[in-house]
């Protein structure tokens, strides 16, 4: 590196302890984070992670550097992108990707961008006083009409398909209507951890399938126990409760009587001789008066 | 009431439900049989599908 | 079922519901009568208030 | 319940479910077994699919 | 099953839910008995108000 | 549930539930494995297709 | 699924839910511990009340 100037120097070796002082490292885009949304990331992560920002060339070093120790973290590279930089943490990578997700925030819509879902713009009251916008809607193609004096969508209506770029007209609409379907935040391009690098479609994880799953061993184990008889304290009161309901079935549908199930089939007895009365009760003559009451 | 139980006890016997069958049970439980009742009931049950008609019977009893 | 409504018909008819007259209603509707069963019945019934197991439990024809 | 719990056990351990084998398991329990009241059992079960009838709900929601 | 339900036949005959009883009524239903699964049950049902589970349980079939 | 988690893990992993797998997983669990709920546990799940078991609701549907 | 078990076997146990434990219980089944899906399986559960998960799951758990 003889003509390589002192601070790259400075920054490569920077950059290489902390790499090799950090469990994980992550790569992230900082290309179009507002400086204020990157400040309060940078108050979020503190004490669990450091951004830094750097040239890619110095990084793509840096890891050159440290892949002696760190094996494969020049797997990292090809994921840099835009303004690329780096997050080092000691959290579990799912974890860090987990935390930059959930602190995305909604934003405005400019022209150009792309729609990473439906953008819909909801039935209802715009607030909106009747005038040109009742226009510029319809223009747009979203069912807009006026009542009680405000202007009004009629129906939910999707000016923009996920994938399609909004135009600079539908931009300043949604702008004026208050809705902000672009969502802004760090996106964790890929991580490494031991050996690994983990991109971010690995690193999704869903919050309903994790509760979903939870449930599902819980009532699985549940089912387990009790349809095979195995008692625990978590099921043994279902367990009674399954013999004695199904013992309680079988006495009633076999009409056993017995000291449970001598007073409900003489209720039973009596409630079906009221339907089926009941189903004769428009024929004249078939009832005696005691049922016609 | 005891018409539409000698019904029953007919149909959960799967014997025909007619004047003679309702009649003999009517009679064995030491009551007087009402020919003309009789006949009302099984021209009446004839158009009524028993076993669907029980089944709409709801009850609540709470075993104690 | 059989036995049950026979002693309903019995409880509605207000007479006895002893083995004799349950026995006849089975035979009445054709069927053999199972005296083990009979016996059950009226044991079973012995300590039993039909008035009020019918009305306790909450009883109720299905709306249509 | 006892005779419908004995019945439950020869049912689930496959067992056949006649007189001699409630009898016994009643006996086990350390009770006088009614011959009468098992016999009454038999027979009620002679007609029944009781995996069927363990499955089936035997109580009806109330009406609201 | 077939431990719960001895169980529930020394409860409701008012037994002593113990080993040996439990024991005796898996083997009069022609089972060998397993002993480590008639302690785990004991031991399960000791913390348990049977007449409880009972009360509160909603007489039900399990829905398919 | 320790015990029926770990039987749950080898059957998902389809692995034989059998007391030395049993007891390694809870042992790794850092439990003290206690070797006759073990045999129960083994024992209870042999006549049973655990898939079915587990795909059966074990609560009684409570009436509305 | 096994990865969940091994988180509830450690849950019900009462012991922490961390990469090394769970790794050692899928081990102890006899599996591959894969890194990245039990380091995926701690983050998730970071969020969760698996306490909670269960109170509201279809199976409510048997009062205690």
């Amino acid at each position: 590196m003889a003509h390589v100037a002192e601070w790259k120097k400075e920054e490569v070796k920077t950059i290489k302890s902390l790499i090799d002082s950090h469990e994980v490292v992550g790569i992230v885009d900082l290309l179009n984070i507002p400086a204020k949304q990157l400040q309060k990331m940078r108050q979020t992560l503190k004490d669990k992670a450091t951004i830094r920002m750097s040239k890619k060339n110095l990084i793509d070093l840096a890891f050159e550097d440290s892949n002696v120790k760190k094996e494969n973290i020049v797997g990292l590279s090809k994921f840099m992108e835009g303004q690329p930089a780096m997050v080092f943490t000691d959290m579990n990578p799912f974890r860090l990707f987990k935390i930059l997700e959930d602190s995305k925030t909604a934003a405005p819509a400019k022209a150009g961008n792309i729609a990473t879902d439906d953008i819909v713009v909801p039935a209802g009251d715009t607030g909106f006083e009747p005038g040109p916008l009742l226009g510029e809607l319809q223009q747009v193609g979203i069912p807009a009409k006026i009542d009680k004096g405000k202007i009004v969508v009629s129906k939910d209506h999707v000016v923009v398909k996920a994938g399609e770029e909004v135009s600079k007209q539908v931009a300043g609409m949604l702008t004026r209507l208050d809705i902000h379907p672009m969502e802004v935040g760090i996106d964790l391009k890929a991580a490494y951890e031991d050996e690994a690098v983990y991109t971010s479609d690995v690193l999704t994880i869903d919050d309903e399938e994790t509760l979903i799953s939870i449930q599902n061993a819980f009532s699985s184990a549940f089912n387990l126990s009790v349809n095979a008889g195995v008692p625990t304290k978590e099921t043994i009161v279902a367990i009674i409760q399954n013999a004695n309901s199904k013992s309680f079935n079988l006495a009633m549908n076999a009409s056993i009587l017995t000291s449970e199930t001598t007073e409900p089939l003489l209720a039973l007895a009596q409630s079906e001789m009221l339907a089926l009365a009941s189903a004769v009760s428009d024929s004249e003559g078939a009832l005696d008066e005691e049922l016609i009451e | 009431m005891e018409y539409i139980y000698a019904a029953m006890i007919l149909h959960s016997a799967d014997k025909d439900i007619n004047e003679a069958n309702v009649k003999s049970i009517i009679e064995a439980a030491g009551l007087d049989a009402d020919d003309s009742r009789i006949k009302a009931l099984i021209a009446a049950l004839e158009d009524v599908d028993i076993e669907e008609a029980i089944a709409t019977s709801a009850i609540a009893a709470a075993p104690a």
